[in-house]
């Protein structure tokens, strides 16, 4: 594959979509959320563990392409044992990292206090492929409908 | 003709007229083996080369079918056009780009308003057209009307060619009107009407109003903001635009209620963060390959546009309006119809003894092109007691030598036929 | 892979594809970097540069409104608009010119008569589409049935990716059909649908049938009266010609029953306040500008494609395909979605462990266009028990070395996977 | 004017529509028909005096352009004293003249047996004026509805 197309499927993001970590059903989830993208089928779904304000444990089935499947597992893996309040911050970074090409800089130093990406970082790369984001927030839109109800 | 007399008005030096037409190239064609004078751009308007570059340009180097492309081609192509919308909403003054639909003109703009809005509309509700309108915001409403039931009223005119405003205001009292549809420029009279206070009237009688613009947008700088309307259409090839493409801007809380009008691909709502209904609007009402080229033609017409600015196409439009009306006025039998309070680039006549579609024949064979006959305008031929006019509309590249071509040639028509 | 093995087709010679790719400027650009390999042409086409030029040189040279224009430039573009009409007639075999109406795509075609004939519709009579139309052909069929309380009705196809002929045939029996709506080729199967047949078949049902030519008509020629269709559509920009042009064409009979679909300018005879009364068809279907520049360009589209001929484009399209089946077909993990009996050049197809996503993307970094997805054909996708799919469509540029680039990258794809 | 102005605004032309010498009403009409163009409000309106198979005189009321105008009053000044096959063979003759403008041949030597046009020569240069040609038919329009229920 090309160098660009490398960036993008960073053997991080591949290997994650072969093997998740995250993938399967969680029992003791007292929350759940879906995402659906129409245009193609793909869907992620989320059960999510939550202890008073704090995720415990989060567990995704996720149909879709390995940027959605990775995205979701990457998720996964960063806002366990994170509060409510913590994970909108990450999606938030994370939006922002997403939404134009000239987010680099933000990307690479983000304002102070902002939290950090994570396990995630490797994903903003597919602000360079502006159809391909879609299957990034799949999860994040999952994530959303999960937390409707969970007021901070 | 006396060519020596001192003319009251001369066009406002703002704008390079001779610049401008060089940027033409259809203007440097001949026509009977005279050079072409074209007065018929409330017709529709020439094309600026980097209108017509831009579409082959797009052809030629960057073009694919847009949306749910994930390739390079499609995404580039869907960029441009998706940014065509901004730049259409910044023309505008919309508050947002999803307020914009694409449409193959105005026409269709209109009807979709008809089709989508009108299908939320009950019998004893009505709609509020005027006495000048174009045969586009005239026949959508009565085919709505006898669909639906919904009563059509149609405010009147002043003999001077002006909304009557108080007749205007009665037929909004018993508060069954839904919606105002009324032109923002009358395509024969020349006539630019009160939007604002149409608007304001509208809204406290509890109507909605929609603006046909598809003369106005091109005479003057459009904020429907401050025109405070809900609907506006406008129409690319009267622009300096392709055709194939035009405009329909509505207010989101509207568009969001109304059902789409054709169905097809493309229409279906995506997945975002915020899964609001925005993401409906306004593909919602943009069903199939929409008219891509034609959209980047237009964005580079709105450019053009905007370089030249509307300070200056709107003081050379109205000096070279007051001029044409002076040298018009010395043409013997000559008659100008309508004398409205604001007038854009339009001028519409009747000569007596001349039937309008020999003036227009005769001037073609001079190479001068008016256009001669109802304008899609026939319920206002009535009213003004008319059965055809000649009009003669003109253009950011009009100059006073085209004014005077026409002058002097409808001198010497009138001495041939009288 | 093996590239030793010797293969068993090859296109004919018919052809010469390199002198055609020559003719088409976009073929010469490069993405990331590679050259551009465009396996995209059953979403959109790209253009020769007759198709171009012809615009551009339209609107540098011969360009005005059209109709009721009394002067020289809008008499021309007036005839050559008209004669495009003629072509298009000629193209379709269609018995007259004025059955043939110009709309915006192939989408807006299929709306207008599920408008128009739709709103002669009774509730009790039914419109059956297949299992695998296009949105384009569903969506306006739904909005009749929710509009109109007209039942709708959809024929199965086999697993092979064909109609279920005996299936359709029941659909039929009760006689309360009075529309098939069918596509002539399928957008992911590559599928050709017996068209005669099935029209045969309708009729003697009592049903009139409209046909989806969006694909069908850009690789086989097309006649309408062999066909025995009643109505067709197709879309100018999948025919190497311009967006934002399509066409209807419809038994006179028909269209003159038909009520108007949009009202305005140009489709009335006509027009008082309280009554209008409808131009002759086909100019009834036309209301307001038309794409002008859009349908010159569709007939030098036409011209174009005739001068190269259908014999000579669907021998290369079928060895071409041909030649992908097997090319493919030694690509370890790919499944090839369907294997309908006839099949134009559209092949779907999935791979084991790898997203169509994925695939496309990494096509892209590598030059090579191809869409992934649903292809505005969700029903179909949820009978094949497929949540999307890669597909490869091939057009009159499409050559052996674009395959053989599909192929060895898939190739590298999967292991870069797996 | 041009030479080619001059061509279709024949000085004959112009005369006649400045002076129509059969213009008006015809009291011992019999036959009637009007002729109207939607698309600029034009309308003719003619008043037969048929005896027999023989068309005794003709009168027009035209509102229209001075093509119409002249093509009326020369439609009824061609077609006095003519019998109703004559007076459709000149109509055959005329449309023919005008559909195309490769017609002149066909103008200026007819097949043999074919009715001249006689002072209606000068109304066919309207054949290189497309758009004006409903205007010089407009006449014959009329002509076709006076005649709807005479039978030949
Ligand atoms: C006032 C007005 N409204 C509507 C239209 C219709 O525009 P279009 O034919 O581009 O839809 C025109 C142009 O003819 C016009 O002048
Ligand atoms: C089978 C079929 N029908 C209809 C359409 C719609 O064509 P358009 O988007 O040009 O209206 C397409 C193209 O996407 C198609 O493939």
């Amino acid at each position: 594959m090309s160098d660009a197309a490398q960036d993008l499927y960073d053997l991080q993001i591949v290997e994650r979509a072969r093997n998740p970590r995250y993938a399967g059903d969680l029992p003791e989830a007292n929350l759940s959320g879906e995402g659906r993208n129409p245009l193609c089928g793909d869907r992620t779904r989320l059960d999510i563990a939550l202890q008073g304000y704090h995720i415990s444990q989060i567990r995704h089935r996720t149909r879709g392409c390995a940027l959605c499947t990775a995205a979701a597992d990457m998720l996964a893996e960063r806002l366990s044992g994170c509060s409510v309040e913590e994970a909108q911050a990450v999606g938030v970074r994370f939006s922002a990292a997403l939404v134009t090409q000239d987010a680099i800089e933000q990307v690479e130093s983000p304002p102070e206090g902002t939290p950090s990406l994570g396990v995630m970082q490797p994903l903003t790369a597919v602000r360079f492929h502006k159809a391909r984001i879609r299957c990034v927030e799949l999860p994040w839109v999952a994530l959303k409908e999960a937390l409707t109800h969970v007021r901070v | 003709m006396n060519t020596d007399k001192t003319l009251k008005t001369t066009p406002a030096a703002t704008l390079d007229v001779q610049a401008v037409r060089a940027q033409f190239p259809i203007l440097s064609e001949t026509v009977h083996g005279r050079p072409f004078v074209f007065l018929d751009s409330g017709a529709s308007a020439q094309k600026p080369a980097v209108v017509i570059d831009s579409m082959a340009d797009a052809m030629r180097h960057q073009y694919a079918n847009i949306h749910r492309g994930l390739y390079w081609m499609s995404e580039r192509t869907s960029d441009a056009y998706e940014a065509v919308r901004g730049q259409v909403a910044a023309f505008l003054n919309a508050p947002s780009h999803e307020e914009i639909i694409f449409t193959r003109n105005s026409t269709e703009a209109i009807n979709l308003v008809a089709h989508s809005l009108g299908s939320l509309m009950k019998p004893g509700q009505a709609v509020l057209i005027s006495e000048m309108e174009h045969h586009a915001n005239l026949i959508p409403w009565q085919m709505l009307r006898d669909r639906s039931g919904v009563e059509l009223r149609v405010a009147p005119i002043t003999d001077a060619g002006d909304l009557d405003m108080e007749a205007y205001g009665r037929q909004l009292e018993d508060g069954k009107v839904a919606l105002v549809a009324m032109t923002h420029m009358s395509n024969v009279l020349g006539t630019i009407t009160p939007a604002r206070q149409i608007a304001d009237m509208a809204h406290a009688a509890g109507a909605l109003v929609l603006f046909d613009g598809s003369q106005a947008a091109v005479h003057h700088r459009t904020d429907v903001q401050v025109l405070g309307a809900d609907f506006y259409t406008f129409t690319g090839h009267k622009l300096y635009g392709p055709t194939g493409i035009g405009v329909l801007w509505g207010r989101r809380a509207l568009l969001e209620e109304m059902p789409p009008f054709l169905g097809g691909g493309d229409m279906i709502s995506s997945v975002t963060f915020e899964k609001s209904t925005w993401a409906n609007v306004p593909h919602k009402f943009e069903a199939g390959t929409p008219a891509i080229v034609e959209t980047l033609g237009l964005g580079a017409a709105i450019r053009w546009v905007e370089v030249i600015g509307f300070d200056a196409i709107e003081a050379h439009e109205q000096a070279l309006t007051a001029y044409a009306l002076e040298k018009l006025a010395d043409v013997p039998g000559l008659q100008v119809v309508g004398a409205p309070k604001q007038r854009g680039g339009v001028i519409s006549f009747t000569m007596a003894d001349v039937h309008p579609h020999d003036i227009a024949t005769l001037l073609d064979r001079n190479g001068i092109a008016v256009r001669a006959g109802q304008h899609c305008a026939e319920p206002l031929m009535r009213r003004l007691g008319l059965h055809a006019t000649t009009r003669a509309s003109f253009g950011v590249y009009t100059s006073t030598q085209d004014i005077d071509a026409l002058a002097e040639t409808l001198v010497r028509i009138r001495d041939f036929f009288v």
